[in-house]
């Protein structure tokens, strides 16, 4: 973990680490997204906003190849991907749900150790005797769940069945585990929906944290725009499936379809 | 060669050889099939308006048919002994709401699945325990003679099963379109949350859900009873059902009722003119194969609706 | 595990004191039965009729030279792990074993020999046990599903004029797909190709033994002269319902002695006269020991169940099941004095058994059990043979006298079975010299 | 205060990572399984080793295979039995065919093949869910059966079709005698305990391991799992094999230190809901759970059978068995409701009083 924070904060963005190409996706006769492309760069805070059923799910759900889009391309570092969800998860993508998606019948412990699954190799024998490769790799990644949990403040909680932990906490556990695995790429659904002030401000501090002292790339879908004028480096802003406009906070906030989009003008 | 022969060539051949042959396993299929049909719908009847998977179905024909019997035998005229069993069977479905339905609400579908299993060992303990183990021949004055058909021979009870089936698929198909209470258990059906929110009592449709299927598992249990004597091995007729509910998804009755047929055809056509390759007895695991078979093509069944992931 | 553990020992002890109860001077008999499950049918009568005949010894004679029976019953509800379990609980000190069950009689069937308790399969179980020299403990007179199919296929003959007249043609054969159903295949095997006979194998499943349908479009179909079942449950009604159905000459229909009970015609009513089945003992009650039955148990209250089984095919099977029991004990006494007898001595009574026709009308047997003779090496009996009884619409009627089986075909099967037993367990066959 | 956890401090993650991390646990289980091994032999006499232990433990193996695969990894199966059976099947062809090989071998190769044959039945589990998928385990469960009894090479062309298990020794010709009639009860009890436990201790090591937590994750949410990259048909795939090598492996200990033979009635549907019925009743997801439920659910009948004997009450036994019925149905229902984790949480329960006791406050 210490060799992530040396990232500082003069280089912190870097070159284009996703891109997405000319997408299109339907679900039979009804486009979700229609035609759109955008890049996240490497370091980058990347909001995705847009009025409900934009489309903006269905975007994640396309980069982490939930979705397979009819038309256009992925492209994570680089290289061209059409990918399934664990396949995303190997080459570094993580991410949250907008409602909560956490093991309701785990504690938290487990639950954030269940991010470790690709770190841990140990074959299936090993682990019925709990000896050799299992119990080294257990151990290890328990101390770096266990950073994760500091990190976090959630060190009361760590033998919790998370389906009893109110929602707040879950939010923070399932970012939690979306960082044990160490990700390049940070895709955030809602992360503060349905929290009160102070829990927002909590969790935009961590979101920045996580951004600043682990130079994790993160792309975000919020609907409170203070939060996200405030932490976006970038927004692109969808509307029916459509690309409305895109660019740093204060060129997106002026433009007048994305106003037009938000006071419901008709098209 | 001469495997593949006895698989591909020879069934074929015997079907043209003799047709009227082929058309009387056929329609004895069909007829077979009918009566799966009436075990599965009270399986779908409870799982559109609980979202219960009732195990305890077949254990229910089972109980009617030794209520009903039960009382025939001790001197009760049979209309008044169907009633009385009616009345059985509403009082069973106010014990299961109570008792079962009521204390697991919002469980998993799991729980109530095994939950059901417990009735069913129940109502199999208290049946046999009031009215014994002894096969009890039943007549209900159901014609028991042959026709034939060109040289086909049809069975006129089967017939009369197929008729029965038929009515009671057409007067729950009017029950739930034409009446208030019908109406109520599609709300249902369709969503729990939203039909208690507009204020039907749900508890009020479990209990009249569990005594229809009831009713329906009395008129199974008669038809079967009066073929083959009310008996112990009634019970394991729930285990022909499932197939028919993957085949005709577990939502819907059309499903329920054409999966019945197409199990019942499969099963005895397989039987009879590919059963000997395989050494016989096939019919054991035949439909559940069909069935599984089925399923990779179609993971919703016949008549399902296709289930769209949200994530 | 912690806790089950800790409540096991408590009932343990609790146990042992109820088991060493049956101690005494009564001859133990343990019964194993099955009165609940799909079986039940069968299993009530069989049940009943054995333990009315040790209470009517008990009570009209006072035991048998003043030992008593103490018959207790054990449920397994034809379960094979209920059953070891019951042989487990119930075997200090018991006098014979009869499971009415082929399942329970495969697994109990080392348990026994290493344990020297006797062990009567009568008409079921594994037909090979006739070889006495291989299976010490394990006796299956008066006679083997292996013999019953070859009597069965005498009693064809005679029916058509002798055995030439077998050859060409075809019998359908029906049978339970378990290994009781699958015992006799070999034998028909060597039957059809000494005869000339066709025959067809209808397996019926045991998961769908009402589901006949398909089975009977066949027979429908190849039209056979006759058709034998090997059936058991309720495999029986519904075959013989099946049969009416199609309109096939209930006459042609022959059940083995499994497929004889009341509950395999009744459904069938009058439809099914002329069904016919072979038993190896008496049908009604008519035998002179009813009327002892009727004085001694049933007016005193004392019959079991509900009494509604008395004469009932099942219940004699049971009553005469009991009858020999009896007499191997008898037997057993001349030889070791009038004491209960231990396993191993009420064995040498069975492998000494002799019942002539003198000695059952004197019990007030005859007509209701057989004659039976069996030795050391032979534990069919010498003299296996069936008799054929008919459907008359409400009951069942003898209409052969005794048929003999072809033991000339089965023997050598039997010691070629009991041989490769042998090998397989590393036994040494015993002499009998 | 006869049971404490407060006071004890893990000082590496190590001792928290451990199976039983409270130091009375630990002696207890220690002590049990060594009365188990030492006082149970010499205690309990035939028919408490030979007809209850036995077959508690047995099932209790078989138990901790569908808890695998139910319990922990959400696939409902009704095909237990099914997978007993090949485990069976498929030790008597090694144990008679192979017989260069130990029996503890066989055994073992049975619940291999075993394993091999719920692969093939867990692979429409990608595609189908719930009830869909418990449907299609009785597949393998009507299947299977048929297929066993059919096949005569299963039981090498036996006559009967009910072969009988040979008298083994544990290693070919050295050892005691742990299978057949001949071999003492204390053996078999011994040989099956052994593997009762070690099934048991690698059951729990890997449910605190990487692959019981992705049977966990399965179970509780299937998308969220992929996401974290489980592969689900993988994880399924490996829950359906080490359950049904357990299940094989009881089916097999089933055959030769209980039955003595191979016989297809001891694995049929009605196993499979026994099965069943011991982990919703010990408990789903707990290994302690699947010996509680599995001796909870044997000794249940055994114990109604003898009550009324007990006290001197004379009740036949067909009333006796309806009534087992009738008392199995509540009971089932009772649990459900009242306590849907099992006897194992009751166990919970029961200590987390006697942390208090004697001062409840």
């Amino acid at each position: 973990m210490s060799e992530m924070m040396a990232d500082n904060e003069n280089g912190r963005i870097g070159g284009e680490l996703l891109s997405v190409d000319n997408i299109t996706l339907r679900f039979g006769g009804v486009k979700a997204l229609t035609d759109i492309s955008f890049n996240i760069n490497k370091g980058e805070i990347r909001s995705i906003i847009g009025p409900n059923g934009a489309g903006k799910s269905s975007m994640l759900n396309v980069i982490n190849g939930f979705y397979k889009p009819q038309e256009g391309t992925i492209r994570f570092k680089g290289k061209n991907v059409n990918m399934k969800p664990d396949l995303a998860a190997k080459s570094g993508i993580a991410r949250t749900f907008q409602n909560i998606a956490l093991f309701k019948g785990m504690s938290t412990l487990d639950n954030i150790m269940t991010g470790r699954m690709l770190k841990m190799k140990a074959g299936f024998l090993s682990q019925a005797i709990y000896w050799g490769r299992a119990q080294k790799e257990e151990l290890e990644n328990r101390a770096f769940v266990e950073e994760i949990i500091d990190f976090l403040e959630i060190q009361s909680i760590r033998k919790t069945p998370v389906g009893r932990l109110p929602y707040g906490l879950q939010k923070r556990v399932e970012l939690a585990r979306a960082l044990a695995m160490e990700p390049e790429l940070l895709l955030l659904d809602e992360p503060m929906a349905g929290m009160n002030l102070e829990e927002k401000e909590d969790m935009s501090r961590y979101i920045i944290d996580v951004n600043e002292y682990f130079g994790t790339t993160i792309a975000l879908i919020e609907h409170d725009m203070g939060v996200v004028m405030d932490l976006s480096d970038r927004v692109v802003v969808l509307d029916y499936g459509c690309k409305l406009a895109d660019g740093s906070p204060d060129e997106v906030s002026s433009n007048q379809a994305v106003i037009d989009a938000y006071l419901g003008v008709a098209h | 060669m001469e495997a593949l022969n006895a698989l591909f060539v020879t069934p074929f051949v015997e079907i043209f050889d003799a047709p009227w042959f082929f058309m009387e396993v056929l329609t004895g299929g069909l007829m077979a099939g009918v009566m799966y049909s009436l075990v599965a719908l009270g399986f779908v009847l409870i799982f559109k308006a609980s979202g219960v998977f009732n195990f305890a179905q077949g254990v229910m024909v089972l109980f009617a048919a030794l209520n009903f019997v039960g009382l025939m035998d001790a001197g009760v005229p049979m209309i008044l002994a169907g009633i009385i069993t009616i009345a059985i069977m509403v009082a069973v479905a106010f014990a299961i709401e109570r008792f079962v339905l009521r204390p697991l609400v919002n469980q998993e579908h799991i729980i109530l699945f095994m939950a059901t299993i417990g009735v069913a060992y129940f109502l199999e303990g208290v049946g046999e325990m009031i009215w014994g183990t002894d096969v009890r021949p039943l007549n209900v004055g159901i014609p028991d003679d042959v026709f034939f058909v060109g040289d086909a021979m049809i069975q006129q009870s089967d017939l009369f099963a197929a008729v029965v089936a038929g009515f009671l698929v057409v007067v729950l198909a009017l029950f739930f379109h034409y009446t208030r209470t019908g109406r109520a258990l599609r709300a249902v059906a369709d969503d729990h949350q939203a039909a208690l929110s507009i204020g039907i009592p749900l508890n009020h449709i479990w209990v009249i859900v569990w005594s229809v299927a009831g009713f329906v598992a009395l008129v199974t249990g008669i038809m079967w009873g009066s073929k083959l004597g009310v008996q112990f091995s009634l019970s394991v007729i729930a285990l022909k059902a499932l197939p028919v509910l993957i085949l005709g998804g577990f939502t819907s009755i059309p499903g329920a009722i054409v999966g019945g047929l197409i199990i019942g055809a499969g099963e005895k056509v397989a039987e009879v003119y590919w059963g000997g390759f395989f050494g016989g007895a096939i019919e054991e695991w035949f439909a559940y194969i069909l069935a599984l078979a089925f399923l990779f093509f179609r993971p919703q069944g016949l008549f399902g609706e296709k289930i769209i992931e949200r994530v | 595990m912690k806790f089950g553990k800790l409540g096991l020992l408590a009932a343990s002890a609790a146990m042992t004191v109820v088991s060493t109860a049956a101690l005494a001077a009564e001859q133990y008999i343990p019964s194993l039965v099955y009165r609940t499950g799909p079986y039940a049918s069968g299993g009530v009568p069989l049940a009943d009729g054995y333990a009315d005949y040790f209470h009517l010894i008990n009570e009209r004679d006072g035991g048998v030279n003043g030992v008593k029976f103490k018959v207790e019953e054990c449920e397994t509800g034809y379960k094979t792990d209920r059953g070891v379990e019951c042989y487990d609980r119930t075997k200090e000190n018991a006098t014979i074993y009869n499971p009415w069950s082929t399942g329970i009689t495969y697994a109990l069937i080392d348990k026994v020999t290493a344990d020297k308790i006797p062990f009567l399969s009568m008409g079921y179980g594994r037909t090979s046990a006739a070889d006495g020299r291989v299976f010490e403990y394990i006796f299956n007179f008066p006679s083997t599903y292996w013999n019953q199919a070859t009597a069965i296929v005498q009693y064809i003959a005679n029916e058509l004029g002798g055995t030439d007249q077998l050859k060409g043609k075809r019998i359908g054969y029906i049978y339970l797909d378990h290994p009781y159903g699958k015992e006799p295949i070999p034998t028909m095997d060597i039957l059809a190709e000494k005869f000339g006979f066709t025959y067809d194998k209808y397996p019926v499943a045991p998961k769908s033994m009402t589901e006949q349908k398909s089975i009977w479009l066949q027979i429908r179909k190849t039209k056979p002269d006759y058709v034998i079942m090997w059936g058991w449950g309720a495999m029986n009604a519904t075959a013989v319902k099946e049969a009416t159905n199609i309109r096939f000459d209930m006459s042609k229909f022959i059940g083995n002695w499994w497929s004889a009970g009341e509950d395999t015609a009744i459904p069938s009513g009058d439809k099914a006269k002329g069904y016919r089945a072979a038993t190896f003992h008496g049908v009604g009650k008519d035998a002179p020991v009813f009327g002892d039955l009727q004085q001694h148990i049933v007016d005193k209250g004392m019959a079991s169940g509900d009494g509604s089984k008395i004469g009932l095919v099942l219940y004699n099977r049971g009553f005469a099941n009991a009858a020999y029991v009896v007499e191997a004990v008898r037997k057993a006494q001349e030889k070791f004095g009038n004491r209960v007898m231990t396993g191993e001595e009420v064995r040498w009574g069975l492998e000494n058994l002799d019942l002539t026709e003198e000695r059952l009308a004197e019990l007030g047997l005859t007509g209701l059990v057989p004659p039976t003779k069996v030795t050391c090496e032979n534990h069919e009996g010498l003299s296996p043979a069936i008799k054929i009884q008919e459907w008359n619409g409400s009951g069942y009627e003898v209409i052969t006298d005794w048929i003999p089986a072809m033991t000339q075909v089965t023997r050598p099967l039997i010691e070629q079975d009991a041989a490769a037993y042998a090998a397989e367990k590393g036994i040494t066959p015993r002499s009998c010299n | 205060m006869i049971y404490r956890e407060a006071g004890e401090f893990k000082t590496s993650y190590a001792a928290d990572q451990g199976l039983l991390t409270i130091p009375m646990d630990r002696w207890f289980v220690i002590g049990l399984v060594l009365f188990a091994f030492i006082g149970m032999p010499l205690v309990g006499d035939e028919y408490w080793l030979g007809s209850i232990m036995i077959p508690v433990l047995i099932l209790a193996i078989a138990a901790m295979g569908l808890n695998i695969l139910t319990g922990y990894a959400g696939q409902l199966s009704l095909g237990t039995g099914a997978f007993m059976a090949a485990g069976a099947y498929m030790a008597y062809k090694v144990a008679t065919n192979l017989s260069f090989l130990p029996v503890p071998v066989a055994i073992l190769a049975g619940g291999g093949f075993s394993a091999m044959i719920g692969v093939l039945f867990g692979i429409p589990s990608l595609r189908i869910k719930g009830f869909y998928l418990a449907v299609a385990t009785l597949a393998a469960q009507f299947f299977l059966l048929w297929l066993f009894t059919h096949v005569d090479w299963f039981v090498n062309y036996n006559l009967s079709g009910v072969p009988a298990i040979a008298d083994y020794h544990l290693f070919v010709d050295w050892g005691p005698l742990v299978t057949g009639a001949q071999a003492s009860v204390e053996a078999r009890y011994l040989f099956v305990l052994v593997f009762a436990v070690f099934l048991a201790l690698a059951a729990r090591n890997m449910a605190r391991c990487k692959i019981g937590r992705s049977w966990m994750a399965i179970r509780d949410m299937d998308i969220a799992a992929e996401i974290i990259g489980i592969r689900p048909l993988h994880t399924k795939l490996s829950a359906f094999a080490i359950s049904s090598f357990y299940c094989g492996v009881a089916g097999a200990l089933w055959a030769f230190c209980f039955i003595n033979n191979v016989e297809p009635g001891a694995y049929e549907i009605e196993r499979s809901f026994q099965i069943l019925f011991m982990i919703i009743i010990g408990g789903l997801g707990s290994i302690l759970g699947s010996f509680l439920g599995a001796a909870f659910i044997f000794l249940l009948p055994i114990t109604l059978s003898q009550l009324p004997g007990w006290l001197g009450l004379d009740v036949p036994a067909d009333v006796i068995t309806h009534l087992e019925f009738m008392v199995m149905g509540v009971l089932i229902i009772f649990f459900l409701i009242v306590e849907p984790h099992g006897l194992a949480r009751l166990w919970q329960i029961a200590k987390e009083k006697l942390r208090r006791w004697p001062f409840p406050y």
